[in-house]
């Protein structure tokens, strides 16, 4: 892998000064800090690629983007899947033009060099025409990415060979991915389909935004709200009972009353089975769980993937160049579930936060006068304040990561660009700092932690 | 970058590159756009507090507002907590401005007025007197046009305008109620360098005849102008080019009357300026009462502020990257004027320089062609020549400034180019010369 | 899970009458205007109460792929609405807190194309057309959404109102930030 | 209720005010100008005036003067123009630049005078123009046209852009 960039000298800290809260606007427009990310947080993180669930029988592929970089994710007779360059070897050209489907190969347009599933060259139009020692099979399959892993249907894949495994990228984090993943029998599910939109504003201001901004939806979502609402604004949040966690730059921002963003769904029947169900999250998550999924949260996965537990739209910011992402937007819905509640979450979710949606069509227009306006010589250099709660950090028995007290808070937001200034200073992924030491070793924990039924 | 091989004033040579390199453009920015005094917006245009009009200094998008006690603020356009643009709207009265985003107010002095949840979520140790609006370093009025600048180390706007003040006061000053600026903005993108259009209306008299020449057959009612059509037999000495008043220019003829060649009815506009004639050479005294005022007259504040009193119009052009520009444009009139004229002035720019105006609809395309033809690979190394009439410049009796003869000469662009050059080199306005030419001795030599 | 839309049959081949062409014509350009006028209310008025408004998201599959990305209703789609969720999505401009759409958007609903067929039900009609929307918003911000709809148009009392569209947008992906915007 | 169903004009009319706007759209298109005149009435009025952004609640004071407009022509200033565009000295129309207009969502109402009729419609003005620059220019129409000796006549067009920055270095046609 070209990583000759990362062992030149950083200067990203200049751009931050996270104990002070404050960013500068550059990270968020100039071409050459969009490059280096694409290299040293895009080329080495985890990145999430598919939910298993889009992939069910052997063939099936579906294909997306690692950074710019376009990859093919398919599902192996093993049923193991694997991820590889959309690229064919030979001129380059992309071997799948589909989004999704089911195959035995993909054969390039061009020449008609033909790939199995599992990427290898398996053969080529007219292969008389190549002497013998030409081309070696072997070696000229599709480009394989470097790992792959799963975590509970979620499937992410590296280019990266060395550096953490998925289990401790995602460390403790997966104590709260649980919540979402794992809160009924048989897990999760991605319903049919993507939607998919270009917004010209800087990939970071998506993440950010769902990381941990409870704060700009009392604002700007006041009329989505009150639409869905019957005409009511959002009510006030508890910030006793209510918390930011970031752990290795993941974060969840939440309340704990149990029920903020299903009532935002705006759909009573899906509140309704949430609520039967929830003696039974609470024997599998504990109580403390039980109560924390479905209110008003929002989270991120580094570097970018957002999902609203509850509400149940789920995404991923796709770069494309400083000033633009592409955002993919799915629903994600248990298994378990009856069909009709899944249409009932489906509908909700199109209805607040498809392009159509009533919470969505405000944070387009946000992020992109957020990027464009700083195309100024003058406003570029100009700080902006990322501060609010930065006293309130605590230790909490339960609740592992770097845990603040209060919803309103850019807490999370400051552990995400902590980690974003980690990658692009880090030469040895190893050797970076865990934030915060975990709590947890291995995924069995994650359901069995001392003090899990303290709220 | 070598700005010293870009320009040679001496030859009036220019490269090309200047008018599509992104490392021009970058420092342009930088030392032309974030160090000038640049226009913002007229006073007509925000009459009363809190009237406020959003414009743009080079790529930075900026409010300019007035205040409760009738002074003039501007701010950038972002807000300080996420950046996002707080101000949508191109013009309005407000008495707050509110991001979209998380609800941040800022009053029209620029504090930060509100902040939602302040103590939820703030805990109240949000300093708010740190997060106001960004203001611009200086701003300041001159006769009713409000500069601003970025730089806190620039010369006064007085300084800055310099002698290039006898030329503007032929509009500014002219009668004692003032001037204003009417009818809403009139915007266009062209795909042209910014330098290109002050290049055409700083000095450029020859392109008139040519360029101009269906409109000119299509309107001209009288033979005022003395530009006939296809540059063949014009009158090329009634007029003077002016400058080397620190980068700013002015192009005009001497009769009086010329601005007003291009409405169809001429007669209510000469009879107004008549009647007016005797104010204004008591104010301007003979030489601009007589020869300026009512003439067709081009004149430039370096960098992008362009007007001509009598055709009416008053534009600025906003760099947009290298290869384009927003061009913006009002017509302008003298308070003093019965208001069918000022109707008239701004019915007839519609036919004339607005955005279907038939003059303006001549020049787009040409600006923009040579800007696509300075961007090839080879045709960025080659040159472009301003040497008309080199050499031929001087003092002239009642006129400051450094003058060449006649409408049609490149001496204008050669000083425009000059004073670019100065910018681009200089690290800052310490470095920068300044210059105001054969300056006239005093208010007695004014009247004379 | 088997839930379709229904709003498309094979088409009868039967041509409606002038007279029925002329009208629906006409309210399909009058219901543009409205939406361009940002007349929610007029709009609403000419909506059945048993609407079914649906705008499919359609990937790109290759063409032996047979999954139903049109009709089936238990997929991802930018509408899917019945009249009280489009209600409720407009509701949203009523607040006053709608600040995206302060200064407005500018709009520009081209409708073409118009044919209009009978249905089994002598006062329901078919109605295919294209639509072209232009949208302006801030100062440059421009996009284009082109594709084509199958309406069904129930006359009552003299007047048609809108019963069932389905709205097939030719984009894979939505080249704009959002869809303040009804087609 | 709103006025769900006005009584619609009666469909021969629509028709042949229908076929009138794609006529004259085509006319325009062919550049045939002294034809296109003829559509018009004596005392025509063809406008478009200029806007800004503002915000809705906007509490400003209207502009001095007015506000300006793009065109605000009677038949003597649009014969003006053509003249100009027929000069053989408008360099930026030569070679000519290739411009089609699509016309829809022609709308007719009755109109005040019995032989007066309202015609709503949109125009979308393509303009391909040196080497790859397309341009597309849209807008709104509401018309009057008046029913006389030689069939129907623009008596006004009230023509609203979408644009408020004209994507164009300049706008040589009529809408």
């Amino acid at each position: 892998m070209r990583m000759d960039r990362i062992g030149r000298e950083p200067e990203f800290s200049r751009y931050m000064d996270l104990k002070e809260g404050w960013l500068d606007r550059r990270i968020f427009s100039d071409a050459d800090i969009y490059e280096e990310e694409l290299y040293r947080i895009f080329a080495r993180s985890w990145l999430f690629v598919a939910h298993e669930s889009q992939l069910p029988k052997a063939g099936d592929f579906l294909t997306t983007h690692m950074g710019e970089d376009a990859v093919i994710v398919t599902r192996q007779p093993d049923g193991t899947i694997k991820v590889y360059l959309n690229s064919c070897p030979h001129r380059g050209n992309k071997v799948c033009f589909a989004d999704a489907g089911n195959t035995r190969r993909f054969v390039c347009n061009y020449h008609g060099w033909a790939f199995n599933t599992a990427g290898e060259l398996q053969g080529m139009h007219e292969e008389y025409c190549y002497d013998e020692g030409d081309i070696d099979r072997k070696k000229n399959g599709l480009r394989q990415v470097a790992r792959v892993g799963s975590y509970k249907g979620l499937v992410f894949a590296t280019f990266a060979e060395d550096g953490p495994s998925l289990d401790a990228w995602l460390g403790d984090f997966r104590w709260y991915l649980d919540m979402l993943l794992d809160n009924e029998e048989g897990g999760t599910e991605l319903v049919g389909g993507c939607i998919k939109s270009v917004i010209s504003a800087n990939w970071k201001f998506g993440v950010e935004n769902f990381i941990g901004d409870a704060y700009h939806a009392g604002w700007t979502h006041d009329s989505g709200c009150r639409s869905m609402n019957n005409g009511q604004p959002f009510p006030p949040i508890d910030m006793e009972n209510s918390y930011h966690a970031s752990v290795n730059g993941h974060g969840w921002e939440f309340g704990t009353e149990g029920v903020g963003d299903l009532f935002l769904l705006g759909r009573p029947k899906v509140m309704e089975y949430y609520e039967k169900m929830r003696p039974k999250m609470a024997d599998r998550l504990g109580t403390m769980r039980s109560q924390i999924f479905g209110s008003v949260a929002s989270a991120s996965i580094f570097p970018n993937v957002s999902f609203l537990p509850g509400i149940s739209t789920f995404r991923q910011w796709q770069p494309k160049g400083p000033m633009q992402f592409e955002l993919k937007t799915w629903v994600i819905v248990n298994k378990a579930m009856p069909d009709d509640i899944k249409d009932e979450v489906t509908k909700g979710v199109m209805q607040t936060f498809g392009p159509g949606g009533t919470f969505e069509m405000d944070d387009g227009e946000n992020w992109e006068n957020c990027t464009t306006v700083n195309r100024g010589v003058v406003t570029r250099h100009e700080r902006l304040h990322y501060r609010c709660g930065i006293g309130r950090q605590i230790d909490h028995d339960t609740l592992p990561g770097i845990v603040y007290r209060g919803q309103y808070n850019d807490a999370n937001q400051r552990g995400f660009y902590q980690r974003w200034l980690d990658m692009m200073e880090a030469t040895d992924l190893e050797a970076m700092p865990p934030r915060p030491e975990p709590r947890l070793t291995g995924i069995a924990e994650t359901r069995d932690l001392p003090g899990l039924f303290a709220l | 970058m070598d700005v010293a091989s870009l320009i040679d004033t001496s030859t009036g040579r220019q490269s090309r590159s200047i008018y599509s390199s992104d490392a021009v453009y970058r420092q342009e920015l930088e030392r032309v756009f974030g160090r000038c005094w640049l226009f913002l917006a007229h006073i007509s245009q925000i009459p009363r507090p809190n009237d406020f009009f959003r414009t743009y200094m080079g790529e930075d998008d900026v409010i300019v507002i007035r205040q409760k006690d009738g002074a003039v603020k501007a701010f950038l356009n972002t807000c300080t907590h996420r950046g996002n643009r707080i101000c949508r709207a191109d013009r309005g009265n407000a008495r707050s401005f509110t991001c979209n985003y998380h609800g941040w107010s800022f009053a029209p002095d620029g504090a930060l007025a509100g902040v939602p949840l302040e103590n939820e979520a703030y805990f109240g140790e949000l300093d708010r007197s740190k997060f106001g609006l960004v203001p611009v370093a200086q701003v300041a009025e001159y006769k009713g046009l409000i500069f601003g600048c970025f730089d806190p180390a620039a010369p006064s706007l007085d300084d800055y305008l310099g002698d290039a003040k006898f030329y503007l006061d032929v509009w500014l000053d002219a009668l004692p109620g003032g001037t204003a600026l009417v009818g809403e903005t009139q915007k266009m993108v062209l795909n042209t360098n910014w330098k290109l259009p002050v290049e055409n209306v700083c000095g450029d008299g020859y392109h008139l005849g040519w360029a101009h020449a269906g409109a000119m057959m299509a309107v001209q009612s009288m033979d005022l102008s003395g530009l006939s059509v296809g540059n063949s037999s014009a009158n090329l000495d009634g007029g003077l080019s002016v400058a080397g008043l620190n980068g700013h220019m002015a192009l005009t003829s001497l009769d009086g009357v010329s601005g007003y060649a291009f409405y169809p009815e001429p007669k209510p506009m000469l009879d107004y300026l008549e009647a007016n004639r005797p104010t204004v050479t008591e104010r301007l005294g003979k030489t601009r009462g007589e020869q300026l005022w009512g003439s067709q007259i081009n004149i430039t504040i370096f960098p992008n502020l362009q007007f001509l009193p009598g055709l009416n119009w008053f534009r600025v052009y906003h760099p947009k990257g290298p290869g384009q520009i927003e061009q913006w444009t009002w017509a302008m009139v003298e308070n003093d004027m019965p208001e069918n004229i000022k109707a008239t002035i701004l019915d007839n720019q519609c036919l004339t320089f607005g955005l279907a105006g038939l003059f303006d609809n001549d020049d787009g395309d040409n600006l923009a062609a040579c800007t696509e033809q300075s961007r090839g690979w080879r045709t960025a190394q080659m040159d472009v020549y301003t040497n008309m009439a080199l050499g031929r410049s001087g003092a002239r009796e009642g006129f400051p400034g450094d003058i060449a003869a006649g409408l049609v000469s490149e001496h204008n662009q050669r000083y425009f180019y000059r004073r670019w050059q100065e910018h681009m080199q200089a690290s800052s306005w310490s470095d920068v010369p300044t210059y105001n030419l054969n300056p006239l001795g005093s208010r007695e030599a004014v009247n004379a | 899970m088997n839930q379709t839309s229904t709003v498309e049959r094979p088409s009868t081949g039967a041509a409606a009458s002038l007279e029925v062409s002329h009208a629906l014509t006409q309210t399909l350009y009058r219901e543009a205007r409205r939406l361009d006028d940002e007349d929610y209310a007029g709009w609403v008025a000419m909506l059945a109460d048993d609407l079914h408004y649906h705008m499919p998201g359609i990937e790109t599959r290759y063409r032996r792929d047979t999954t139903d990305q049109i009709t089936d209703l238990t997929r991802m789609a930018y509408y899917n609405d019945n009249l009280d969720e489009i209600k409720k999505r407009l509701s949203r401009l009523e607040t006053g807190t709608a600040w995206s759409e302060d200064p407005a958007t500018r709009y520009t609903h081209i409708v073409t194309n118009v044919e209009v067929e009978n249905t089994e039900k002598a006062d329901e009609f078919r109605v295919f057309s294209n639509f072209y929307a232009y949208r302006n918003r801030n100062e440059r911000d421009e996009d284009s959404l082109i594709g084509n709809r199958i309406d069904i148009w129930r006359e009552a009392g003299g007047a048609y109102q809108l019963v069932k569209r389905r709205i097939i947008l030719k984009h894979n992906i939505m080249l704009s930030k959002n869809l303040n915007i009804y087609l | 209720m709103l006025d769900l169903h006005p009584e619609p004009a009666l469909h021969d009319v629509v028709t042949a005010l229908t076929q009138r706007l794609f006529h004259e759209a085509r006319l325009l298109d062919d550049e045939r100008f002294e034809d296109w005149l003829e559509l018009l009435c004596e005392d025509v009025s063809y406008h478009m005036a200029l806007k800004s952004r503002r915000f809705r609640a906007d509490r400003s004071a209207p502009i001095a003067v007015g506000a300006g407009n793009v065109f605000n022509d009677n038949l003597a200033r649009l014969k003006l123009r053509i003249d100009r565009l027929r000069s053989g000295f408008v360099w930026a129309e030569d070679p000519p630049n290739f411009v089609r207009r699509v016309v829809s969502n022609v709308e007719v109402l009755p109109g005040d005078a019995p032989n007066e009729t309202i015609v709503h419609s949109v125009i979308v003005i393509h303009r391909n123009r040196i080497d790859g620059q397309n341009r597309l220019l849209t807008a709104g129409r509401t018309d009057r046209w008046r029913k006389g000796g030689e069939g129907w006549r623009l008596a006004a067009r009230e023509i609203l852009l979408d644009h408020s920055v004209l994507p164009d270095s300049n706008v040589n046609v009529f809408f």
